[in-house]
């Protein structure tokens, strides 16, 4: 039987921002599928132009409201490399702190309220609070305690207030870290049950071999700065970022393409699981182990996984951190500067992928030019050129065009794509 | 350690020598405990206008509920607010009390919307009163303007009701249009029954007003007025007292036979938030009943 | 409620984001110890971020974002029609947001910067109640989950929703926090709506007024105490134009 | 009242015996200001290095701990056709260390305004009753001005005194409850020498003064004044943002707020700290404002301080602790304010 599909998903629910799935198959063979962003455009690269430095963060952590902190910590990494800034290291692992808790959070977000649905069969989470109490009130615990970590140490959770140029701007007290990280830890058994809970789960079978980008870890998991490297063996300096990313424009979507060494990469959870597997610390390896994920894995759906498992690795990352703090008692926060001109690049893993932040600052320290390139963006290749290649595979099994569109669906979900990001 | 101090226990130091006794029945009001009570009669006055009779629901609390006209009590509607209303119903009855409530804010406009059987709170009462005693025998002109006929209804009734110790009664009334005049249901009985003289203008008519269209002080025209066997109570707008205490004042009526009901923002009722202070005086507790002469002493009154 | 007979009816929402970051939608899925209860107060039949389903008939529509393209403006009309209130939730939507920034500039040149020679189409950014009538604004970059919170049980429960109209020192005070003024920094709270409960001073940031003014704000004297510790106009201009929040007040200013 | 000598290291063994069995809060540095200079503010602690005795004056005043920013005054169940309310005031007993005398003054006007009158605020007494005050002297700030109102000593409204006469502490002890407390630790009947040097000590701080607020008459200048322009001077640099009030000893004006829970099952009624400054305090339903100007309410904050309200007798209820003058980013502060309104006059 020849098969003929028309799936035109206008505006994928469940996901930020807008974007738009488009697939057409005529008589069994694949004519077109797209992946495109219809955000509408905000120009913030424009706007940073004349900016004070020092307010540069604070704007730039409204291009997302999911990952603002890591907005803010790539725009902070920037100024601070352009100037020639260098920050204390108590204010370092506070910032990777409110890193971690934004991961947190933003994983959990992902895993429980957008993609979970799917795999449960319902429309949203909000069904989920009377058909599975557990599932919704261990999400709900786990992402409080995500919020609280970002609002302690930052300040707030959207949008942070206690990030500044020279490091950060007040210190959270002993008695909020002490018992912070004994919520961390009561937590933890939380993380071992989603762990259970997703074991039961089985994610789509597919795979289309792919590059994989993330930042290079030297002596631990990488989060903020250094090397840039792929699974195809590119190793390149932060610096060189553009050489990584390499933007493109199409004519179907408002948001840019990326590519390194083949049509598309990808940027993410599983990227970094991919190319840090060996920094992660040993429950997380045994987590990995028991959800079947192991490098280098080509499943895009797995992304879910790795997901749970960073969870896992910056919770257990975080507990160190405090102790190490405490033990600091944490006398210097912020370096004092002085404005000057220059040139810096800033990438930051968050949750979906790397962040580059480039700045040019004047002699009067305001921004002169400015550059960001969201991992959204560098997954939107591969996202369009997967869901072509999945299509593919599942007319070929016979699949229906309604199961065809869900799993188009949940793959573009799989990404956890932040679209309004990506056409900041 | 080398020393052990005793944990404190409650209220045992006597640091502060008054120490009153929050358990006592009729202290309840003193705190934010309410008395609980309950509609069981609601009247439209008008659009805006609602009356509300309200009949606490515990025996030994009604009764302890004893008021003077003029006073006011805090309505609690729970979850939403608390607003002070002049108590309007007659001072001599023990059964019930009643509040005529404007719609004008957040409170008032859910309280518009409760039925019979509605459960509130209560607490007061609260305030000055005019003093009814000390006007025996004389005159009373009883000036109103818009709602200021709500606290003017508690004096009525007790003019009616001890109508053989006042001389001439009258009362004066003037709103901005005919619609928004209350209690209309009992003008008849006023005039018929308690021998009072109701004299009544609008500001603006309308097709079936017969009545008097102008200010309120244009009705001076209406009573004779004695100055040395006369007194006079006004509640209404700021600007409106303004002008009839000021033209009755030229009638050569003693300061302190004119009473006015002053109105300010109350949040406690008991002179503690300062909300509705005027000068340095607390609307709540010094007034809200005040004679002229002390507003003419109070900065910012009018 | 039913003590009142008043049944409070469950809220029917949509939610609907324009230009913006959807840091505000967000922020309903947070304050986790109240969100099960929160989540029975309304009805949520149209929300895109988090759920499936696009039910058409809601009574409350939340509006986030700034309006910054034709089709926009278009999508907002048909809300408003449809929605018995309309309210903007966040700066973006109440003021236009740091995405006013934009309007600083030339379009085609900002459409230049950022997209080199391709074509993007895009208009000055515009407030929402600059194009529909708005019936309740709630403020805030993002908004604060509390506030929310409070103003969907008003509007459930049918009572007036009202915001502080005093400036954010007041809750910076209740915090304990050393003011950021005195520690050199420009801050907006004397100016600024309160109901934040201060984030920005508390995290010692100064204010950037996400909330608009605050009644009766008095910018000359700020501007003048903000020149004597030494901050220049130009400095103090860009923290008043940061989120477009101050832009009626501005011009009043002499 | 009964006087005692304690050493300060018996001194500290008391304190610390204190703190281990109440709660205890105590005057900590919790900042520092663009001088580098330390922030102090009085924060519950749980050991006697935390606090810091020769702090200079906290930012904000003591008087949270007795009227806070936000008080559940009663809350509601609701029930089907019916609600229940419940008052509840009690609090834990708990101590506070190092109160200042200007702080202490500033207590004891508000017992008068809050439990004196006809309606004694319940709450406020429970907090009162239940705290075990330890006062302890200090030498004046540049700007304090307590001694032109007579605040700078304190005669009551405390359990325990100190004053530092060098290594040893003069008690004043006035409650049974500090006699008790004070039963297993060395403390000696102050000899002639040491009541010598507890009157140099006094002597000496009051020479400290530097700042001086004219007083005399200040209530009828106040009343005659009422249309002065220096209040509309001032008024136009207030930007009435209530912080003067919110760090002031003795401001306790304040709004009620009625909430429902997110759970429509009940609703809290808070007290909630509010100032005369602020736009919205005289303002009635209809929007009408019975201050609508800034010198209306700057003046009104002034009146009520200087000239002094009914419920506490007419008398001035500043302290002179010049807290509102620093925190005050307009510069407006009592002394300059009242010195300009005497020369009015
Ligand atoms: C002594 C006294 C007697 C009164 N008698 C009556 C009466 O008999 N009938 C009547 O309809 N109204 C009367 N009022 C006015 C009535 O209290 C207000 O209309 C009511 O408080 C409005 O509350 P709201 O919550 O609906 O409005 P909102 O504006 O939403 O009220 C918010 C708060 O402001 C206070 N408030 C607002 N307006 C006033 C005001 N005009 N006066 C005092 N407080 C105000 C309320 O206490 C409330 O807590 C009286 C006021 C006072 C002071
Ligand atoms: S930090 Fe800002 S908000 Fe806080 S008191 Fe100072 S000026 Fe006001
Ligand atoms: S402090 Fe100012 S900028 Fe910060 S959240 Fe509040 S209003 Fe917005
Ligand atoms: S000096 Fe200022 S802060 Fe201190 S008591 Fe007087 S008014 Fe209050």
């Amino acid at each position: 039987m020849k098969v003929n599909m028309n799936i035109d998903v206008h505006h994928l629910t469940r996901v930020e921002g807008h974007g738009n799935i488009h697939v057409v198959v005529k008589d069994g063979e694949l004519i077109d599928a797209k992946w495109a962003v219809v955000e509408t455009p905000r120009f913030f690269e424009a706007m940073l132009r004349g900016r004070p430095h020092e307010l540069a963060p604070t704007l730039t952590s409204r291009i997302c409201g999911i990952c603002s902190i890591g907005h803010t910590l790539a725009s902070l990494r920037a100024v601070e490399r352009a100037m020639g800034v260098d920050i204390p290291d108590d204010a370092k692992m506070l910032r990777l702190l409110a890193k971690h808790g934004e991961t947190l959070q933003s994983h959990l977000l992902h895993v429980f309220f957008l993609a979970a649905p799917d795999f449960l069969g319902v429309d949203s989470v909000i069904p989920l609070i009377e058909s599975h109490p557990d599932v919704v009130g261990l999400a709900v615990r786990l992402k409080g305690l995500a919020n609280d970590m970002c609002d302690i140490i930052a300040g707030r959770t959207t949008h942070p207030v206690s990030l500044v140029v020279g490091g950060v701007n007040k210190v959270p007290t002993k008695k909020e870290l002490e018992t912070l990280k004994q919520r961390i830890q009561d937590r933890l058994a939380d993380v071992a049950t989603t762990v259970e809970v997703f074991k039961t789960l089985s994610l789509p079978d597919f795979v289309r071999e792919t590059e994989f980008v993330s930042l290079k870890g030297e002596n631990s998991y990488p989060w903020i700065g250094g090397d840039l490297v792929s699974t195809d063996g590119v190793v390149k300096p932060e610096d060189d970022y553009r050489a990584m990313t390499n933007e493109y424009k199409v004519d179907w979507t408002t948001s840019k393409f990326a590519k390194l060494s083949r049509e598309s990469f990808a940027a993410g959870a599983l990227a970094r699981f991919n190319n840090n597997y060996k920094f992660l610390c040993d429950a997380a390896k045994q987590t990995a182990e028991v959800l079947g994920l192991a490098p280098v894995n080509h499943n895009p759906y797995m992304n879910n996984v790795a997901q749970i498992i960073e969870c896992q690795h910056v919770m257990i990352e975080s507990i160190e951190m405090i102790d190490k703090l405490l033990a600091n008692g944490f006398k210097d926060i912020r370096s004092d500067y002085t404005p000057k001109a220059g040139k810096g690049v800033g990438a930051v893993e968050v949750p979906r992928g790397i962040l580059y932040h480039e700045y040019e600052i004047d002699d009067h320290g305001k921004i002169a030019k400015a550059n960001c390139i969201i991992p959204t963006t560098q997954n939107n290749a591969n996202i369009h050129y997967d869901l072509a290649e999945l299509v593919k595979q599942q007319v070929k099994l016979g699949k229906s065009d309604k199961e065809v569109e869900l799993l188009c669906e949940m793959l573009v979900r799989a990404y956890d794509p932040c679209i309004s990001c990506s056409v900041h | 350690m080398d020393y052990k101090v005793p944990k404190q226990d409650i209220n045992t130091d006597p640091l502060l020598s008054k120490s009153p006794d929050f358990n006592r029945k009729s202290a309840v009001m003193k705190t934010d405990k309410v008395y609980k009570c309950e509609i069981i009669n609601i009247v439209e006055l008008t659009e805006f206008e609602k009356l509300f009779r309200l009949k606490i629901a515990d025996r030994t609390e009604r009764e302890l509920f004893d008021f003077r006209p003029g006073q006011f009590a805090m309505l609690e509607v729970p979850g939403f607010g608390e607003v002070p209303l002049s108590i309007t119903s007659s001072a001599n009855n023990k059964e019930y009390i009643e509040l005529c409530v404007r719609k004008a804010g957040r409170t008032t406009e859910v309280l518009h919307q409760a039925r019979l059987g509605t459960k509130l709170g209560l607490r007061g009462p609260f305030g000055t009163s005019f003093p009814m005693e000390e006007m025996a025998g004389c005159n009373i002109l009883l000036i109103a303007g818009g709602l200021g006929l709500a606290p003017l209804r508690a004096p009525i009734y007790w003019a009616s009701e001890n109508r053989n110790q006042f001389k001439e009664v009258h009362v004066l009334y003037g709103t901005k249009e005919p619609a928004q005049m209350l209690f209309t249901y009992q003008y008849g009985e006023w005039e018929k029954v308690n021998n009072i003289k109701l004299h009544t203008i609008v500001e603006k008519g309308d097709s079936d007003w017969k009545g008097r269209t102008g200010l309120i002080t244009e009705l001076f025209d209406e009573v004779t007025i004695d100055p040395q066997n006369t007194y006079v109570i006004v509640c209404g707008p700021p600007v409106m007292f303004k002008f009839v205490c000021h033209h009755l004042n030229g009638e050569g009526i003693p300061m302190n036979r004119m009473f006015v009901s002053l109105e300010r923002r109350m949040h406690c009722g008991m002179g503690k938030c300062c909300r509705c202070m005027v000068g340095s005086t607390f609307t709540c507790v010094d007034g809200p009943v005040f004679d002229y002469w002390s507003v003419l002493n109070l900065k910012e009154a009018i | 409620m039913e003590y009142l007979g008043i049944e409070p009816k469950k809220a029917r929402i949509g939610v609907f984001d324009f230009t913006c970051c959807e840091g505000c939608e967000l922020q309903l899925a947070n304050k986790e110890d109240s969100l099960v209860d929160f989540l029975a107060l309304v009805e949520v039949v149209n929300f895109r971020e988090v759920s499936s389903d696009r039910g058409q008939d809601y009574d409350i529509a939340l509006i986030e974002g700034s309006i910054s393209r034709e089709d926009e403006v278009e999508r907002l009309k048909q809300i408003r029609e449809k929605a018995k209130i309309l309210v903007t939730l966040g700066t973006c939507a109440c003021f236009g947001g740091v995405n006013s920034i934009k309007n600083r500039f030339d379009i085609d040149d900002v459409v230049s910067e950022v997209y080199g020679k391709n074509k993007v189409e895009t208009l000055p950014v515009r407030k929402v109640s600059d194009i529909v009538k708005v019936d309740l604004a709630i403020p805030g970059c993002p908004v604060s989950k509390s506030e929310v919170e409070r103003i969907v049980v008003n509007l459930v429960t049918g009572a007036a929703v009202n915001l502080p109209k005093y400036p954010v020192c007041v809750e910076c005070k209740q915090k304990g926090n050393t003011c950021v003024v005195d520690l050199g920094e420009i801050c907006l709270g004397p100016v600024t709506r309160a109901g934040c409960d201060a984030a920005c001073p508390t995290g010692k940031t100064g204010c950037l007024g996400c909330r608009g003014a605050a009644e009766d704000a008095n910018f000359d004297s700020l501007r003048e105490i903000l020149r004597e510790k030494g901050h220049s106009d130009e400095a103090i201009d860009e923290r008043l134009r940061f989120y477009n929040a101050f832009s009626e007040e501005l011009k009043n200013e002499g | 009242m009964i006087n005692k000598v304690i050493t300060k290291g018996e001194f500290e063994k008391f304190i610390s015996g204190i703190i281990d069995a109440n709660e205890t809060i105590g005057p900590k540095q919790v900042d520092t200001d663009r001088d580098g200079k330390p922030v102090y503010q009085f924060r519950q602690v749980k050991s006697f290095g935390e606090m810091d005795l020769d702090y200079t004056i906290t930012y904000s005043s003591v008087k949270n701990f007795f009227l806070p920013f936000r008080e559940e005054l009663s809350r509601f169940d609701f029930s089907e056709k019916d609600w229940d309310q419940t008052v509840e005031y009690r609090v834990n007993p708990r101590a506070i260390i190092g109160v200042r005398p200007c702080d202490i003054n500033a207590l004891n006007i508000l017992d008068k305004v809050l439990i004196g009158g006809a309606y004694p605020s319940p709450y406020y007494l429970a907090r009162r009753r239940n705290t075990f005050l330890v006062g302890m002297d200090h030498e004046p700030l540049e700007d304090c001005f307590c001694e032109s109102l007579g605040q700078d000593t304190v005669h009551r409204g405390f359990n325990l005194f100190c004053e530092d006469i060098g290594d040893k502490y003069y008690l004043t002890i006035m409650s049974s409850k500090a006699f008790r407390f004070l039963e297993n630790v060395k403390v000696t009947d102050p000899t002639k020498e040491d009541d010598i040097k507890f009157h140099e000590r006094r002597k000496r701080l009051r020479d400290m003064f530097k700042t001086k607020v004219e007083m005399t008459g200040l209530q009828s200048v106040m009343d005659i004044e009422f249309k002065s322009p220096v209040w509309k001077k001032w008024g136009d640099k207030c930007l009435n943002c209530g912080s003067c009030a919110m760090v002031c000893p003795t401001c306790y004006c304040y709004g009620i707020e009625e909430n429902i829970d997110v759970g429509l099952k009940s609703s809290r009624k808070e007290r909630v700290q509010y100032s005369c400054n602020l736009v919205d305090f005289a303002e009635v339903a209809g929007g009408h404002n019975f201050r609508p100007l800034k010198e209306d309410r700057l003046k009104y904050r002034y009146y009520h301080h200087y000239r002094g309200f009914a419920q506490n007798g007419d008398e001035p209820i500043c302290v002179g602790c010049n807290r509102c003058g620093r925190a005050c980013l307009a510069g407006i502060n009592p002394k300059d304010v009242i010195n300009e309104l005497q020369l009015e006059s």
